[in-house]
């Protein structure tokens, strides 16, 4: 089909709802989450959980379906819905620009969702996201891979799963950092965390695979909360794994994942930030508009409009400025459109989902800063929205993968280099 | 629904049109350069392709197709060759494409079959007007309505092929009404002076002139669009989104030299690319020429729609314009003292794509 | 002379500030930002040191040295241990300086030896006025004299230790004439309304408030030197470069404690600052550092050798803002998923390094 | 002495003289120099010969009685004036406003000359530098270190010295590329060239020393006079040794360096750089100020006044940028000034000689491009020295020392690190 920008209706309808939802759920709690930092945003959770959960009760069906027509026709790749991460890029941006920190308290498997699904059997999807689609209590899933010596570095990981064969369980020891909604998901919900850690620490990247530790397991417990710059509605906290024992069956993957000596696992996770970068870029986008609209919105009441047909010599300082943010994060939304379209039809995007999360993460930071300064003493001001949105900001330049990390991936597909060639 | 897949007849020309930049333009860009020329040869089979003739209707003989869409595509792999040549080729488009618009019937037939001959169409436009500002809302050249007659007086800039044109399409704005409107020039008209050849940083094997009015009196009838007259937004925006494409293909053509030397180049013992330092540049290159390529996408789309494109346009020019000098730039830092020698192409792409905030009318789609 | 040496006394009030720096002020800056408040004994001790004291003329128990340059050197240095705190310590300059500089014989007497307690003297000013655009040449708050009696109106934002003050220099415009004068307001007088404390992003150590006036009464007398008023524009000057300055002196924390960082994280088997990405980005922070302090130096040194400092002195405040951006993002960037975190100091140094365009009037040399 | 920017009287009133020699004999040719490449700016070769020359006789005078005295009390390191640099950097500074093109043609021994001093023997120096200091012709000195293949690498150098012990000469075998006035100084004038080459490829570094190539010496030809994007006024030449033969006493430096298996041969070229840098820096800025002059004079002409004292909200799109190119001009000023002032005072400058040249460098091309910008249609025209400028400035980030070369610099000594821990 001919190149086009044209977004179908039901999805700017679905947009429009969240829009709606964030200005009556999400902004009206947006200061007093910020001030009040682990003070969880109830009303948005309560209004959100019976809608995620029967949308996963929807998607466990399908591969409950799945499952059978495939034990029937052979394995076949299901036919992808070619708009259904493009709707979710449009929530997300508006869920975002309603409050970043209520966004990632989102009561649903998150990323530990997105990692079952890329490396988990049918049975483990539909043994482990159950609790996702029932019940009157909010439940979440969580990530966890950061340690407190690796950073960006995943492959040098000291969480160690050993299994044991008397009791036919992995017994997992170590420290996980900065895991979003890590207490929700353990301490404050029936939920799991997806764990990754290493059952042959010579092996390198290769030796990764990824757990999965539910609710209640003992040996597990919450480190550190962290007190944060922004995003502080939501919930990051350390996980202390001490002969941690969970069964075998919670090995993510096929037997020929679990057995292999090659990296599948590790890619596994890696698959999974690629299908995540596009949606934190979108969420960064959604920071970048509600700060930009904002600052427009009081600019005009002061009597500063932006034009679009002037000849530069006759703009303002402040106009330019404007334009400039604007012109950037049309630029940043761009490209993630693309990132996530290509995903929607199917095509890797591991360059363009780069692409898309650090331009986003860079605009966005921008705006924000910018839009504090051009605001004045009330940017800098707590009675306005604006300063958090530059702290909220900020984090999409560091969180899954940092700046410089997303441009090394872009740089190494752009020149056509291996880890080894470019690092 | 979303898409960024060209069709597949524009995907054929965006071939034909690369294998022409890279096997004729590419090989005589710095001699045309540096002899201010570029040879009619070239010239000639460029404009062949039938870019400008494949948008004139088909009742007078072209296909009727005149997309901006298919104009960006073009316009960015033409300027992926030269810049220059780019220009030189689509020139005629300037003065066509505003006819094919909004020419009456009369214009369309009188002058439209110039662009199915064999050599390019001798015809151009003038908008740009001399001085270090120019806004094209508050253009100098009047246009003032006695008793069927239409007088122009002022000066025009940046002219393309003006000395050999037969007709120049005048942009000028209305002494009594402010409103601008577009004047069809027949060469040799009283009043009409055309200056020795312009001489610039960039586009040098363009030649450009500045071209003075001075009582020129026309008939009523040279008004394009005779009463109802042009969407002049329209037709700026066109233009708009040609430059913007036109530094796309200019800061691609940069890019990919630069990312293949510093692939090549051995220093300290390894390609200079596996110096983070290059490396990052190259990444920021390829995002930048990227978001800007979408966002050029985006304006014509609008465009081709028949809505007002004017946010879009406006808004990729004007990163385009930043975008060109930020990739050209460090297309000729990336090749280091090479950067700096005229034999090498970087520095051409330097000075050409530094050109592009300058360039307002210069091409349209 | 060119020449870029401290004098000793200047050496060792360096030295000095430092030490209170790194021993007293950082091992509080993050539970005062946390709790909105500085220790009473840090904020004591660093009041000792005795900057404002060295001041006050020597005729009435000071020292009499009020230099641009060292107060340019006190300020980067007093910044680099908090900002807060270097605010909330040179609050009382705010007040005194202008009253060394222009106060008549009886403000002088009367309101300096307040700085010569062992206490920080209660003394402040208000500049700032509430709103997203300020401009100091066109204050709203106005002051309109009638037979020896000057009446006071309007708001100020962002007045410094305001509920504790005694004294108060509040600008007003004259409302007839328009000339700005500074206007000396004890505590408790009628029409004053001292506002709740503001919450802003960062120096949260520092109460700040804002203040309004409503038909405020004075005596004449009350205009900061008379009849002959102030140099307004010196004072503005001098807050550029005592903010600039202390700009240097965040901006410069952040640098520091990022290098270090850098030097020692290991990623992938190596210190990140081995990294060029890394690297070039502390490069880059170091000469920006180093370049705002040289701009900083001249326009201090301008004001002291009494030359119109205006240019040098904007320059170098509008240069610093967004240094001190650059400077304290890159330096939450080198600490990664550290930097985001509260006990760090990065995220502190960006809250406070970003606030710098808007606190005009908030500090002086 | 505390903490100042005045510059003594005397400094200013030599600049304000050759400001005056730029006016008249730079300035009117630098539009016909730049349209025809590798015509000499005659005139300006012609007023500043006897001048240089007389000062380069005045320096050998010092050099000999130094020389005669340190016989008398021994080797002792001679006191400095302690502004000579300086008023270098502000006579540098004003030819390159009148034309950086001219600047790089003075009649001089250039690089050449400062290598000379840097490592050369007294008797070597009286000897070699003569020639500058005497005649009615003019006479240019160049320095020849980068080769086609190494750029920036000059540890790899592979041009060749071997030592005949039969005739007592060297043999010089290789080539040069990018020497400024190598062609002045082999083919126009009675000059010389310090080459670089290895006396023993194994040892690295250790193996390069610097040789000095007289006009005239047989197997030295001029290659490739290159055409360029900007200073076309500047000799950029390369040249080749076939079996050059050079007098034993043409290498450079005491009998200790020329045995010496350590890299000092090296260090001392290293040394001029240091030494050249901040001068680089000064050149950069003189273009960067012909710009930015030039930009404000045409926008006061059109009726845009830069103001110093106005919120941001009140400026214009130009005037804020006019304001920003200002105050990078000026930072790259005092970071030049102060690199210059440290040699003057005698101290070692390596960081804050790359933080000028780098800063400059970046500044002046973003200066001369955005004056481009601003002049519109006049900015890009070859009527105006603008776009001349753009192209002259733009070499400040190639030249002794890229960008990249100089960052890298500033960061090793930022982060204490040597070039095997950051390269």
């Amino acid at each position: 089909m001919p190149i086009s920008f044209e977004l179908p209706d039901h999805i700017q309808q679905q947009a429009q709802i969240v829009k709606w939802m964030a200005e009556t759920t999400m902004r009206p709690y947006s200061r007093q989450l910020d001030e009040n930092e682990h003070e969880r945003p109830k009303e948005f959770v309560e209004q959100m959980w019976p809608i995620l959960r029967d949308q996963q009760k929807a998607t466990l069906d399908k591969i409950r379906q799945q499952a059978e027509t495939n034990e029937a026709e052979g394995d076949k790749k299901p036919k992808r819905d070619s708009t259904r991460l493009l709707g979710l890029m449009m929530q997300i941006e508006m869920l975002s620009w309603g409050d970043t920190g209520d966004y990632l308290c989102l009561p649903y498997p998150a990323l530990g969702g997105a990692a079952i699904e890329a490396v988990g059997t049918p049975s483990q999807k539909l043994r482990l996201l159950q609790r996702f689609a029932e019940g009157d209590k909010p439940v979440w899933g969580a990530m966890a891979i950061t340690e407190p010596g690796a950073g960006s570095d995943n492959s040098s990981m000291s969480t160690t799963a050993d299994f044991d064969e008397e009791t036919n369980e992995w017994v997992i020891n170590g420290e996980k950092i900065f895991i979003t909604s890590g207490r929700l998901a353990l301490e404050e919900s029936n939920g799991l965390v997806i764990v990754w850690a290493t059952v042959n620490k010579a092996a390198g990247r290769a030796g990764i695979k990824s757990f999965v530790v539910e609710a209640g397991t003992p040996g597990v417990s919450i480190g550190k909360v962290e007190i944060k710059h922004g995003i502080r509605a939501s919930d990051t906290a350390s996980i202390v794994f001490n002969n941690a024992r969970i069964p075998a069956d919670n090995i993510l993957g096929s037997s020929e994942v679990q057995a292999s000596k090659e990296s599948k696992g590790f890619q596994g996770a890696m698959a999974t930030f690629d299908a995540s970068r596009p949606m934190v870029a979108a969420s960064a986008l959604g920071i970048g508009r509600a700060s930009l609209e904002f600052l427009k919105e009081k600019l005009a009441e002061n009597g500063v409009e932006i034009p679009y047909d002037q000849p530069y010599y006759k703009l303002t300082a402040i106009q330019r400025d404007v334009l400039e943010m604007e012109a950037q994060l049309r630029a940043a939304y761009l490209l993630t459109l693309r990132s996530v379209v290509m995903l929607d039809q199917g095509q890797s995007n591991p360059l363009e989902a780069s692409m898309a999360k650090l331009k986003a993460g860079r605009v966005v930071t921008m705006i924000a800063q910018k839009a504090v300064e051009l605001l004045g003493t009330m940017g800098y001001s707590r009675e306005w929205l604006a300063e958090k949105w530059m702290r909220d900001a900020k984090i999409n330049e560091i969180y899954e993968g940092t700046r410089e990390i997303n441009t090394l991936i872009v740089a190494r597909r752009v020149l056509g280099y291996s880890r080894h060639e470019l690092s | 629904m979303v898409s960024f897949t060209p069709t597949e007849d524009q995907q054929l020309l965006v071939t034909t049109i690369n294998r022409y930049a890279v096997n004729d333009v590419r090989k005589i860009a710095h001699e045309a350069d540096e002899a201010s020329q570029a040879p009619a040869s070239v010239v000639k089979t460029g404009w062949q392709i039938g870019l400008v003739p494949s948008a004139i209707p088909e009742e007078l003989g072209g296909f009727g197709e005149l997309s901006a869409v298919t104009g960006a595509l073009a316009a960015e792999e033409l300027a992926f060759g030269d810049l220059s040549v780019a220009l030189h080729i689509l020139t005629p488009a300037l003065l066509a494409y505003p006819v094919v618009l909004y020419g009456t019937a009369e214009q369309r037939e009188s002058l439209l079959p110039l662009c199915l001959e064999e050599e390019i169409a001798p015809i151009t436009a003038a908008l740009l007007e001399p001085g270090i500002f120019f806004d094209p809302h508050d253009l100098k050249t009047t246009a003032s309505t006695t008793n069927g007659k239409v007088t122009l007086n002022g000066s025009k800039a940046c002219v393309p092929l003006a000395e050999s044109a037969q007709w120049i399409l005048v942009y000028a704005r209305d002494s009594e009404s402010g409103r601008v409107d577009g004047y069809l020039l027949e060469k040799g008209t009283a009043g009409v002076q055309i200056e020795k050849r312009e001489i610039l940083m960039g586009i040098r094997a363009l030649p450009t002139y500045r071209v003075n009015f001075n009582n020129v009196e026309l008939d009523e009838a040279a008004r394009l669009g005779g009463a109802v007259g042009i969407n002049y937004e329209t037709l700026l925006n066109r233009s708009r989104v040609a430059l913007a494409a036109m530094a796309v293909g200019v800061a691609r053509a940069s890019f990919e030299y630069a990312r293949d030397y510093a692939k090549q180049r051995v220093q300290f013992g390894k390609p200079i690319a596996q110096n983070q330092a290059i490396a990052f540049m190259l990444a920021e290159m390829a995002i930048e020429i990227d978001a800007t390529r979408l966002m050029v996408w985006e304006a014509a789309e609008k465009l081709d729609k028949g809505d007002d494109a004017t946010r879009e346009a406006y808004l990729a020019k004007q990163y385009a314009d930043k975008m060109a000098l930020f990739v050209t730039d460090s297309g000729v830092q990336v090749l280091g003292g090479y950067g700096f020698i005229r034999e090498y192409p970087a520095e051409r792409w330097l000075r050409n794509g530094r050109g592009f905030p300058t360039f307002d009318g210069l091409a349209v789609v």
